[in-house]
């Protein structure tokens, strides 16, 4: 891996993007721009995962299941314990920042793609399934990590019933996790001329189009490290150690338990290193109303986000190549 | 003013700011309370109780609504009434003032 | 034709929106986006359909004109006396309706042509002038209709004299219009090489673009759907019984008057069931403020085009084979 | 209120709602009326004598305008003359109300 | 009016329109004086003592935000004095009228 | 050069605009769009620069910037002199407009780009670098008419020191301008199979987009036009006079000092003869707040850049041929 493969336009868009911040440029792209890029590049990533799965051996399909099931589960506990013992947050923050730990960043998830296209790296069809499932485990375990939260700090409980029952549908109808597993149905059931009507389209241009969704992305991440300030040391500490923890586990589990390939394993390590800023969010804004959500949005969006595609994906994919020429899968 | 009254009728007016996603539930309340008339500005942002809510902010899009409307004193009183007891799962706020109307093609308060 | 071809991505796309409409989901497209992809999809179906034009026989789209103004003129008509004498509906609110199944639409007919691209079937150039001229004779005879009501209905004729000159010139100035007939003009008169270097953008990803447009309407039409109760069965039964009468029209003129291939007859069949709900809601919303815009919306957008695109157009190609194989054309 | 006169002064706050395709000839009326300031917010809904008018509709997208002016009292009197009898046309609504106008940079009422 | 003091606190109602590049800096203001709510409409247009600002306008998109907000009469004072002074910067105008408030689930003024 | 190389798709687009407005239609764009496609363009224009760069020899293009600062320069100062004393227009009003003339419009560039690319001809990649370098030097020297018109006029100097900070780091921070450098310098570093994944969203579909942008600048400037009344008959002959000026500058430059190809000639006389409406209006706004932004605007977008558009680029185009096979360059 030469100096050269990190020269991929979409990372070099992203650092743009921060360099138009740091310099305070009035560059600004209008707010619906951001939200069409993020409908078109879910779609896309949709379609083009379900075609993969069309082909695939779908019993092989399971236990990529499973482990986003874990992740999903197990990062925010983790994440939790570190905030609440380590840090000495207070539970309900705590409980807000953990759940997005839990759940994954299409953005990087879009990134780590362009990474191994530009290098030329194939992998396996079933991280996409992964990325689709990991955002509604988290928003649940976010729930009861609060809930629990709730408790330990005693007083009223405050469950309000109700917004628990919404939470949790909300955890299945949310818009963008309902645009990934639709379109990956329909590249699933469609015929491959169909698909190649909208090929084009949904592929073709997709690595452009991410160019510009990553320099918007920039922009965001570099208003966000302004605020490292009033978000403390620790946690900024946290917003880094933390994508190094969930790599780890993601490296353990692709390589050992999936036996993917280095692609594969790759993509894997950057679903458990990565942190939602699209459905987790708005959900524990309405579950943790207490929580200060410029503390998990700066985490994710100004830290995890920015350490991830700038110095994770390569590290993750070097880290991954050297597993796979040293050791054995356990599967 | 020396504004002649078959032009200008002392009327309410009220101006309600509300989380954009109430917004149906507002209506139907103003529909109960007999309201004909009402403006409407979405994507609104603010500050509030409930901290802040900004419709660009990048993650984290929160909407609120304003509802500006104009009616007779006897109207605002009885929506008014109507509101009051659901404001608290609206959030927001409920401001009333005097106006004058000035009476044009048709009524519609 | 094999189930599997009404796996249209297209149409896929657009059960994907109803169905997030259905659970409720909080997905939602800014509204600007929708203006922009219509624009974009009127300019590329006139773009393309010129090109076409261009190398036809310019002789044989005078029977088109002729059908498109016979429907745009028809059709109301009929929609008008079933609203009325079967219906029972005031005479203003039938005449809002009836205009808008004399006009087209562009949905729908991309719809079409995305289903006959998915089996390979080709078709004619001419129907696409007919798209572009059915929507002004329609929003004309909308006028005439409601003239005529205000008169039977006695008192003030009402008619401004002003506002009919208005609506006569927006019929047509009307923005989509003249964006349909102008990007067909240009298709017609830009040579081969200089067609060539806009064709992917217009043409390349237009299927890929017409999913995300469908997915939209899928959800306009999920809640209008939800406005069922409002509109009556009547009118319900309505917006399903007039695209069958509108498709036995156009089968009959598209196979035997105009002789055209099954995928022709297709469009025709098309262009004749279905129903505005671009240039005619804001033109009838003018001219006839006393109907209720909810009735015609719904029919339009909930009933009729849902309609046509799920269950229509597979049918009517049906239907257009039968005939081909069974009828020799009148000409 | 104790804030001194001299931030202060006495004011008139109109506060129009039109048709966005009429705002064009709204303004030549204020312009005739000597107006010198004006705030206009857009794309905005409502309810009134015409039915509902919703900016972000599918297929009937209808903009309302609010145009919101300060002034001095004898200029409300002159902009509601000069308003009125065109109201028919432009529909919607004119409510005038008083306020006061903290003294700034420049006069632009 | 009938209504129970209950329900309706007299308040004063602030109404600012600036151009929203100083928004950041209004904003820190209205936090020196202890603001704790307010509701802010962005991309307005208007005309004052500076020519046109149109947020729409092809190649010179200009923007003003209105911010309003409802506070009790010694908060209005304190926000005035600490607004005064820069409004020669910001441009734009400052009204304050009065108003009810009604009460609803939070205290956010 | 035939008619037919007139028909190039993009222009034809400009037309359609300014009819749209010349006969009233309703046809709107949203105002986000043409802010999106601006954004995509410009970093397309960038991108394929850049990379054009790499592939050249850059000793070559140090002529190239002293042209551009050439332009930057000097013609604001021609069109400072013509304005004051042919027009006597009023100092400020005069560097306002002034300003607009030594910078360039990157649409009428992008416009003669997709003329040459319709005719087949060839053009240098330096260009692209005066495109970029052409807007600073401009907003600089109005600041610098501006002042000295003040001086000029007696009175308070009235030069507050710390706008013009402001808006000298604005000259550079500028969005546009960093955008357009900033993906010219990715298209510079990215490896050609890392550039080949996102050609198809930049180049491929590029001159699709353009078309639609042009038929929105053409509804613009067809708006601007009904104001030539209140700008008054001298600004308007000032609004095509000086494109010629800029573009006898222009031709002499590209073909006698910089030596360039037929192509390269135009795009240079391009430059000269365009006048911003990007970077520049606002700035003037700023810096000059008493003139008035009816004149600059009115003679940018409503006079120079159709005139440039629909009559100069193919007329500039002739002459560069003219020149190029009549005179020897110096070089
Ligand atoms: N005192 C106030 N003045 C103006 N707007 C307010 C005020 N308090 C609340 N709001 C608005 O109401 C919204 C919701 O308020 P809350 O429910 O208190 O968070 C805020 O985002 C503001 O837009
Ligand atoms: N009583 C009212 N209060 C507030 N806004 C109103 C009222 N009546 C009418 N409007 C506004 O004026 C617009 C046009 O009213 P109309 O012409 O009566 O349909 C409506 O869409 C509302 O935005
Ligand atoms: N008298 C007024 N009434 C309403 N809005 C005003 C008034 N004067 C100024 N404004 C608003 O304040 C903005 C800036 O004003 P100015 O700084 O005077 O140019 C204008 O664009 C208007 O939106
Ligand atoms: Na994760
Ligand atoms: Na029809
Ligand atoms: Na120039």
């Amino acid at each position: 891996m030469s100096l050269s493969s990190l020269l991929v336009p979409a990372i070099l868009f992203f650092a743009l993007g921060m360099f138009a911040c740091l310099i305070k440029s009035d560059l600004k792209f209008p707010p619906d721009m951001h939200k069409m890029i993020v409908i078109y590049l879910l779609i896309g990533i949709g379609l083009h995962g379900g075609k993969a799965l069309a082909s695939s051996d779908m019993a092989s399909a399971i236990p990529a299941v499973w482990a986003a099931l874990a992740f999903g589960i197990g990062l925010p506990i983790v994440a939790y314990i570190i905030l609440r013992w380590l840090g000495k947050i207070d539970p309900l923050n705590a409980a807000a920042i953990s759940a997005h730990y839990g759940s994954v960043s299409a953005g990087t998830y879009m990134t780590a793609v362009a990474f191994l296209a530009g290098i030329g790296v194939t992998y396996e069809a079933y991280p996409v399934i992964m990325l689709a499932i990991m955002e509604s485990p988290a928003i649940m375990i976010g729930l009861v990590l609060a809930g629990y939260s709730r408790k330990v700090m005693g007083g009223a409980t405050k469950a309000d019933k109700g917004m628990y029952k919404h939470l949790l549908i909300e955890a299945f109808t949310n818009g963008s996790i309902l645009l990934l597993f639709g379109s990956m149905a329909i590249g699933w059931v469609v015929s491959d001329p169909s698909y190649k009507k909208i090929e084009p389209f949904f592929e073709l241009i997709f690595m452009g189009a991410l160019c510009i969704f990553l320099c918007d992305m920039g922009m965001e991440a570099g208003k966000r490290l302004s605020e490292f300030k009033s978000v403390g040391v620790f946690l900024v500490s946290f917003g880094i150690a933390m994508p190094l923890i969930g790599a780890a586990c993601g490296l353990f589990v692709g390589h050992f338990l999936l036996g993917y390939s280095v692609g594969g394993i790759t993509l894997v390590t950057v679903l458990a290193a990565s942190c939602s800023y699209i459905a987790v969010p708005p959900a524990m804004r309405l579950a943790i109303p207490e929580a200060n959500p410029s503390f998990y949005l700066t985490l994710s969006l100004g830290c995890t986000f920015p350490f991830n595609v700038v110095v994770g994906i390569p590290m993750y994919y070097a880290a991954a190549q050297y597993l796979h020429e040293t050791y054995y899968p356990l599967v | 003013m020396v504004l002649p009254s078959e032009i200008l009728i002392s009327m309410k007016r009220i101006e309600i700011v509300i989380n954009e996603d109430s917004l149906g539930e507002l209506r139907e309340l103003l529909e109960e309370a007999n309201v004909r008339g009402f403006t409407v500005i979405k994507r609104v942002g603010g500050m509030g109780s409930t901290g802040e809510r900004n419709p660009e902010d990048y993650a984290l899009a929160e909407n609120n609504a304003v509802i500006v409307l104009a009616c007779e004193e006897k109207q605002a009183e009885r929506i008014i009434m109507t509101i009051h007891p659901k404001l608290k799962d609206f959030g927001g706020m409920c401001l009333i003032s005097d106006c004058k109307w000035t009476i044009g093609p048709a009524v519609s308060y």
